[in-house]
C-alpha cells in the first residue's frame, strides 16, 4: 500500500522518526503511581467537556457536552460524560447523607450508604441523554460540530440496587402508583415516576463505569431510568416518596413537556426515542487522506436494542445496510460501521437507525410536520455531515 | 421485606426532608400571604435575576407575561402562559428559589412571593391572600393543554434506494461562529465553546491590598451579578459604568452595597444578598470593584 | 426492617441529617465544566492505584495495583487500571510516533497514528493480568489486602484494529510463523507472538473504554492479546516484524518463564487460566453489620467465558453455586453473587470459578504439589478470606 | 491488500529500528569486544547496580553466579544459571542498559559487555573476544531444561458437599506488617503500600543557594543510588557516613563526583553516569547533598 497523500506530520521535523531513536526510547520514563490516579496523555487535553455559555444564564444551571468526535467503543468514560443540572454540583459526603422511601408504604426506611451497598446489586450498560440533546437546531443548523449537535448523550456500566428490590423492602401499598423522586442539590430536583417503569427496569445506582459515581453524576447515589430522559434519573438522591398520582413539579411541567403547533403540550414524554449520528468523518474529524475510510458511529433507543442502521452518501436518496458491531445491548450506545473508500468527491452522510419495535428514525422534515420547531426536547431526527471536497467537514440540514 | 435492612426513619425525620407539594394542594403546610407582603420579599430577592416585572433579566427565566401567545412562532411561556398547576410555583419556589439560597425562605415568605407571582401574571387581584387553603382552587390558565405522550408521531420508512430525487436537495448550512471549530481543534482547553467578549480586568499585582481582600466576598455574593452584568449591575471592568458611578462617591457605594437600593437601571440586594457578611468584606468587594474598574 | 446495628456515622454529628435542610441543598454547587476533564468526589480520594516498593528496585520498573476492593462490575475505569513497565511510562507525541510492519511480508508498511484509524476497527471488553498476579503468595499469605492479593488485573474495552487486518495488507509470507512485537519504550520491551494468535484475536489498540488509550496503557497505541499474559500485550508498541522462529528474548526467557520443581521451566506460558475471588467482603470491605449481605466477586478466564462460580462459607467443605451477573463475556472480569445473612459466625470464605473448557479453579495445594514454590507466575489457586466474629476480614491460606 | 492505507518504509527507517537478535544470530550487526574491554565498560556503566561481580545490589538483578540451584529451595536465577541463549544477552543490553540510558551503547560496546557478562559467568575465559560469527556458537548450559507450555496441569474437581473434613483446616495467617492496612483505609493517599524508613532530609529553608541549586541534578543523576544507598553509595542525610567522606575535603568529593572513582564499598560512575551535566551543575549537586547530611 502506498500513501496516497503526504504523511503531513513530518513536517513537524524527524528527530522522533525512524530510522532515529526517539528521545521517549533512549530514556526513562515516569514511575508507577507518578498518578495514583491516572489522568490522559498531556497530548489529549482538548478531549474535554465543553459548554455553551449563551444556552443558559449561568454555568450554574447548564449543560457540558461529551467529546463524541474522540470518543470509541460504547463506554464514555466518567471524566467525560455530559453534564446537566440546576444548581450546581453538590459537594456530599456519603456519611452524611442518606436515602428515605415514605410514603404510601407499609414499612417506610432510611438507608446509609453503606447499608445500600448490602442489597444485591446489578450492573448494566445504558446510555443517558438529556431530551434536549440537538434541541438547538429545531429551526436550522446551528451548531458546528458533533461533540455540540449530539454531545448531550453519555453510556455507561451503572451499578446499583433495582429500585424494585428496595420497594420490596418497604412494601408499598396498593394505592402507590407514582414515586417522587427527589435530589439533595440545591434544585432539590424533583419528578415522578410512574410504578410500572419504578418496577420495571429503575436501579438505584452507586457506581459507574467501576468506580464510585462521579460528582457531576449524583455522587453518593442516583436513580437510574433506562432509556429516559435523563433529567428523570434524578442525582443526588436523597428521597423516594411513594403516591397515588403524579405531582407535576416544575421540571415535568414549565420544563420537559413539549410544545406543539396547536398550542397544548405534551407531558411525560419520557422515552428517549431511536436516534443516530455518525461520529467519524464529522466537522472535528474531517479526513485527511482520499482512501478507504471506515464511516463509523452510533446509534441508541430508550425502547431497547439496535436492530439495524443505514448510512446514505448522497443525501438520503439511497442508503446501504452498515453493520452493527460489539455489544448491541438494550438501552445502550450501539456501534455501526461502513467501510468506503472516497476519491474526494463531496458527500451528504447521514446515518438512520431503527430499533427493536420497528421504529425507524425519522426525518427532521417529518418531525417537524408534526411538531413545529417549538417543542425543544426530543429532537431525533436523521442527520446530516456535508463532506467538501477538501475533506473539511459541516452540519447542514436538508430541505 | 425480604432483607431487613436500614432502619425507620422518625416522623420528624421524614418531616423535614418531605417538602413535596401537589396540585390537589397534599404537602403545603399552614401558612399565608398577601401579594403585598409578596411585592416586597420579590423585589428584593427576585427582581434582580427574573425582573421587577417578571419579564426576566438577560437569560434568565421570565416569569410573567405571554398569555396567548404559544401558538405563534416565538412562544412565551411563562408562569401565566403556561403552568397548569399554581401549586407547581409554591413548591418550585420553596426548593430551589432564590438561585443563590435554595430553602431559605419561610413558608409565609412562599406564599407571599407565589401570590406575588401570580398578580404578576394577572392570575389574583392585588388585595389576594394566599394560604394553604385556597392554592388547589386556584385554576391556571393553561390547565387544559396537557396531554399524556402519544408518541411514536411520525412514521419513517425503511426505504433502500430511490428514496428522493437528489436534483431536489437544497442544503441550509450552519451559522458560522455560533460555536466557531477552532474553540475544540487547537488550544480550546478551557471547556467553553463560545467565548464571549472578554472584559479586560487588571492583573491582581494592580490592586491595592484592600482591594485585594475583597476578591473572595466579590467571586462569593457579587459575582453572580457584576460579572455579566444582570440585572443592571454594572460590570466588572466597565470602565464607563464605573466612572459614572464613582463620582457619587465611594462612601454612597460602599452604602448602596450594603443596605441595597434600586437604581434606574436595576436592584442592588443588600449585601448581594448574602446578608451574612461583615461590614467590612463588603467595603473590600466594593474596593476590589472599582479598583478593577479603573 | 429495622436496623441491626446502630448507624455509626450518627456519631459524625447530625447537621445534615434528616430533618435538617444539608449544606449542600441550601448553597449552590460548582458548575459546569468546573473540571472540564472530571474527576471523582473528593471522598473517594483513597480510591487509588497503590504499589509495594520492597518489591522492586525502582518504581521506574514496577507495578502497581487496582483498588479491586472499590471496583463494581467489569469495567475498571481508566484512572485505576494497575501499572506494570520497565522502564517507565514514556511521553509519546502521537504524531511523531509511527508503527512499521516487515520482515516476511511482501510489502513492508509504515503507519501513522490517523493512518491506523482508517481501518475497520472492533471494540471488545477484555481482561488484562500480570502473570505475577498473586505471585507474592506461593509460600504464605503476605499481602493484607485485596488491592495487594489480586489487584494485577483490569478490565476495559478496547478499540482498535485486528491485527489480521494489518496482517492482510502487508501479505505474510508462508514462512511467516511468528510475530516480534516491539515497544517504544525505554525497555524497548518485546515478545514472540505465534502467528495463530495473531491471525485470531489480537488487537493494535489505540482506545480504552471510550478514549484515547492512556500512557500507562501504551499512548498512542499497543497490542493486545486477549487472554494472555499482560506482557505479551506490548505498550507502546512501535514495531511487529515476521519471522519463521521466535526470538527467545528476556521476557520470554529470563522472565515470564516459570520454574518448576525438578529445575525445568515451562517457556511460553501464555494463558491466564481460570480464576476468582471474592471482593466483598475482603480485608478492606469489613462487614459493619449483621444480617443479609452481598457475598460479591469476580471470576475470569484466558480460555473464554466462564461458566459457572461456585462460594464457600466453611473452607471449601461445602460449595453452592453463586449465579453469574450482568455480561458474561470472553475472556472478561465476569461478576458473581451469592446473597447471605451472617449471625456473626466466623467463617472461610472463597470462591471457585469454572470457564467455558470446564477447567475448574484450583486449590493452592494442588498447584504446589505440581509447582513448587518457584514458579512465581500464574498463581490461579482458590483464595480464602478469614471472617471474624467482628466482621473484620483476613487473608489467610489453609492447609 | 485490501485497504491500501500507509506508506512503505525505506530501507533505512526499517533499519534504524530492526534492533531484534535470534539465538540463532539474526540479526547480530557487524562487530566485536573482548572480555578486557567489556570489564572495563561493566564497571563503569553497569556495576553501580549489578555489583562488580554480577551479584546485584540492594533489589536490582543479580547477573551472575547461582549455576545448580535450580533445584533449591531458594533458587538463583542468573544469566548463567538460567537463560537458554547468549543472543539474549545482547539483544537485552543493546535494547534496554543501561537502565537510565537505553540504546546508549555502541554496538562493540555491546559485545564487549556481553563477553564481560559471560566471563562473570564462567562461560567464557579471560582472553575472550566476541563477535557477530561467534555468538551463536555459545552454548548456555541452561539451554535444554525449557519445554513448552503443557498446562493445564492440575485438575481440580467441582465436588459441592463434603469436600474435606473441616476439623483438619490449619488457617494460615498473613505476615502483618508487609502491606499493612492502616496505608489503604485512612489517609493513604500517596498510592505507597509500605512506607520505608525514611531518611530525615533537611528543608530546603535551611540549605545554601548553591545546594539548592544543586537540588534538580540530584533529582536527576545521583538519586538512583544516593536516595536509598545502591551499590556502597552514601544515602542522603546518612550523616555518619557523610562526615566520614566529608575528612578527604570537599574537592576531593566533587573530583570524585566528577571523574568517578572506585572505593571499599562501590563504584561512583562519573558524573552518575550523566556525562552530559556540566561540571558546575555536578558540583552543585555535591554541595547539596554535603549540606543535606550534615
Ligand atoms: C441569582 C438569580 C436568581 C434569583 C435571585 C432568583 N432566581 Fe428564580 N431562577 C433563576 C434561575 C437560573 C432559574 C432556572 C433554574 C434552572 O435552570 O432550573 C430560575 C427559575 C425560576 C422559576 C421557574 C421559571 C420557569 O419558567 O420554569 C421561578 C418560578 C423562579 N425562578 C422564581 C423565583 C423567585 C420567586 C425568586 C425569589 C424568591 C427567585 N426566583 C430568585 C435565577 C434566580
Ligand atoms: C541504574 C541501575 C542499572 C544500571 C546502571 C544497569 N542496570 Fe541492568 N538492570 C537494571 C534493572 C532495574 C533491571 C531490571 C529491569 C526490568 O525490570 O525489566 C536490569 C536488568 C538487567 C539485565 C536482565 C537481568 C535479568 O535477570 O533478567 C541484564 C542482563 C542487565 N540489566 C545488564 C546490565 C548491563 C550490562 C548494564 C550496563 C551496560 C546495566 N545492566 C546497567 C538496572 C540497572
Ligand atoms: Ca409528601
Ligand atoms: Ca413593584
Ligand atoms: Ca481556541
Ligand atoms: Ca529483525
Ligand atoms: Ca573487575
Ligand atoms: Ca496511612
Ligand atoms: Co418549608
Ligand atoms: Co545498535
Amino acid at each position: 500500500g502506498a500513501s496516497v497523500a503526504a504523511l503531513s506530520p513530518m513536517a513537524l521535523g524527524n528527530a522522533n522518526l525512524p530510522p532515529n531513536v526517539p528521545s521517549w526510547t533512549s530514556s526513562l520514563g515516569e514511575g508507577v503511581v507518578s498518578n495514583p490516579y491516572g489522568m490522559p496523555s498531556k497530548y489529549e487535553a482538548d478531549t474535554i467537556r465543553r459548554t455553551v455559555p449563551w444556552l443558559t444564564a449561568d454555568p450554574i444551571s447548564s449543560i457540558s457536552f461529551s467529546p463524541l468526535h474522540k470518543l470509541k467503543g460504547i463506554i464514555t468514560p466518567n471524566g467525560l460524560v455530559f453534564e446537566r443540572y440546576h444548581a450546581g454540583v453538590p459537594t456530599i459526603n456519603p456519611d452524611e447523607h442518606r436515602l428515605i422511601i415514605h410514603g404510601l408504604v407499609e414499612r417506610p426506611l432510611i438507608f446509609t450508604m453503606d447499608q445500600l451497598r448490602r442489597f444485591p446489586s446489578v450492573s448494566e450498560i445504558k446510555f443517558l441523554e438529556c431530551p434536549a440533546n440537538g434541541g438547538m437546531e429545531w429551526r436550522g443548523p446551528q451548531m458546528e460540530g458533533l461533540q455540540f449537535t449530539h454531545g448531550m448523550v453519555s453510556c455507561c456500566e451503572w451499578t446499583g440496587v433495582k429500585l424494585s428490590t428496595l420497594l420490596e423492602e418497604v412494601g408499598v401499598k396498593p394505592e402507590g402508583k407514582w414515586v417522587l423522586a427527589e435530589g439533595a442539590d440545591g434544585a432539590a430536583m424533583s419528578r415522578s415516576i410512574p410504578m410500572e417503569k419504578a418496577l420495571d427496569d429503575t436501579l438505584i445506582v452507586y457506581a459507574q463505569n467501576g468506580e464510585a459515581l462521579r460528582p457531576e453524576q449524583g455522587y453518593p447515589i442516583r436513580l437510574l431510568n433506562p432509556g429516559w430522559e435523563g433529567n428523570t434519573s434524578i442525582k443526588w438522591l436523597r428521597r423516594l416518596e411513594i403516591g397515588d398520582k403524579p405531582w407535576y413539579h416544575r421540571e415535568e411541567t414549565s420544563k420537559y413537556t413539549d410544545l406543539m403547533p396547536d398550542g397544548r403540550s405534551r407531558e411525560f414524554t419520557w422515552v428517549q426515542e431511536c436516534n443516530s449520528v455518525v461520529t467519524s468523518p464529522c466537522p472535528e474529524n474531517p479526513w485527511m487522506e482520499k482512501g478507504w475510510h471506515e464511516i463509523e458511529g452510533f446509534a441508541w433507543s430508550g425502547h431497547g436494542k439496535i436492530k439495524a442502521v443505514d448510512v446514505s452518501l448522497d443525501g438520503g436518496a439511497t442508503w446501504q445496510n452498515a453493520p452493527l458491531k460489539g455489544l448491541v445491548l438494550s438501552k445502550a450506545l450501539t456501534r455501526f460501521s461502513f467501510m468506503f473508500k472516497w476519491d474526494g468527491q463531496p458527500l451528504l452522510i447521514q446515518s438512520r437507525a431503527m430499533d427493536e419495535t420497528g421504529y425507524v428514525q425519522p426525518t427532521l422534515k417529518q418531525l417537524r410536520a408534526e411538531r413545529g420547531g417549538n417543542s425543544i426536547y426530543h429532537k431525533n431526527s436523521i442527520h446530516t455531515w456535508q463532506v467538501k471536497e477538501d475533506g473539511s467537514v459541516f452540519n447542514v440540514q436538508l430541505s | 421485606e425480604v432483607y431487613s435492612i436500614g432502619s425507620t426513619p422518625t416522623d420528624a425525620e421524614i418531616k423535614g426532608w418531605d417538602i413535596d407539594i401537589r396540585p390537589d394542594g397534599l404537602g403545603l403546610p399552614p401558612g399565608q400571604g398577601s401579594v403585598e407582603e409578596g411585592e416586597f420579599l420579590y423585589d428584593e430577592k427576585c427582581a434582580s435575576c427574573h425582573g421587577v416585572f417578571g419579564e426576566g433579566e438577560k437569560r434568565w427565566p421570565k416569569l410573567a407575561g405571554g398569555q396567548g401567545t404559544l401558538t405563534n412562532d416565538r412562544p412565551d411561556k411563562t408562569v401565566g402562559s403556561y403552568w397548569p398547576y399554581a401549586s407547581t410555583l409554591w413548591d418550585y419556589i420553596h426548593r430551589a428559589m432564590p438561585f443563590t439560597a435554595p430553602q431559605s425562605l419561610s413558608d409565609d415568605e412562599v406564599y407571599a412571593i407565589t401570590a406575588y407571582v401570580l398578580y404578576l401574571n394577572e392570575l389574583v387581584e392585588d388585595d389576594f391572600v394566599l394560604t394553604q387553603q385556597n392554592l388547589a382552587d386556584i385554576t391556571m390558565p393553561n390547565v387544559d393543554s396537557f396531554y399524556r405522550d402519544d408518541r411514536p408521531d411520525v412514521n419513517n420508512e425503511r426505504c433502500m434506494s430511490n428514496c428522493k430525487d437528489v436534483s431536489t436537495i437544497t442544503v441550509v448550512h450552519s451559522l458560522r461562529g455560533v460555536t466557531p471549530t477552532d474553540h475544540f481543534k487547537e488550544d480550546g482547553n478551557d471547556g467553553v465553546a463560545y467565548a464571549e467578549e472578554e472584559v479586560a480586568v487588571k492583573e491582581s499585582s494592580e490592586l491595592s491590598a484592600q482591594a485585594l481582600a475583597g476578591l473572595e466576598t466579590y467571586q462569593l455574593a457579587c459575582r453572580a451579578c457584576h460579572d455579566s452584568g444582570i440585572a443592571g449591575a454594572p460590570k466588572l471592568g466597565d470602565v464607563e459604568q464605573w466612572t459614572l458611578r464613582s463620582t457619587k462617591g465611594f462612601d454612597t457605594l460602599v452604602n448602596n452595597a450594603l443596605f441595597g437600593f434600586k437604581g434606574e437601571q436595576g436592584v442592588m440586594p443588600a449585601k448581594g444578598g448574602q446578608t451574612q457578611l461583615s461590614d467590612q468584606a463588603v467595603t473590600d468587594a466594593v474596593h476590589y470593584m472599582v479598583e478593577s474598574s479603573e
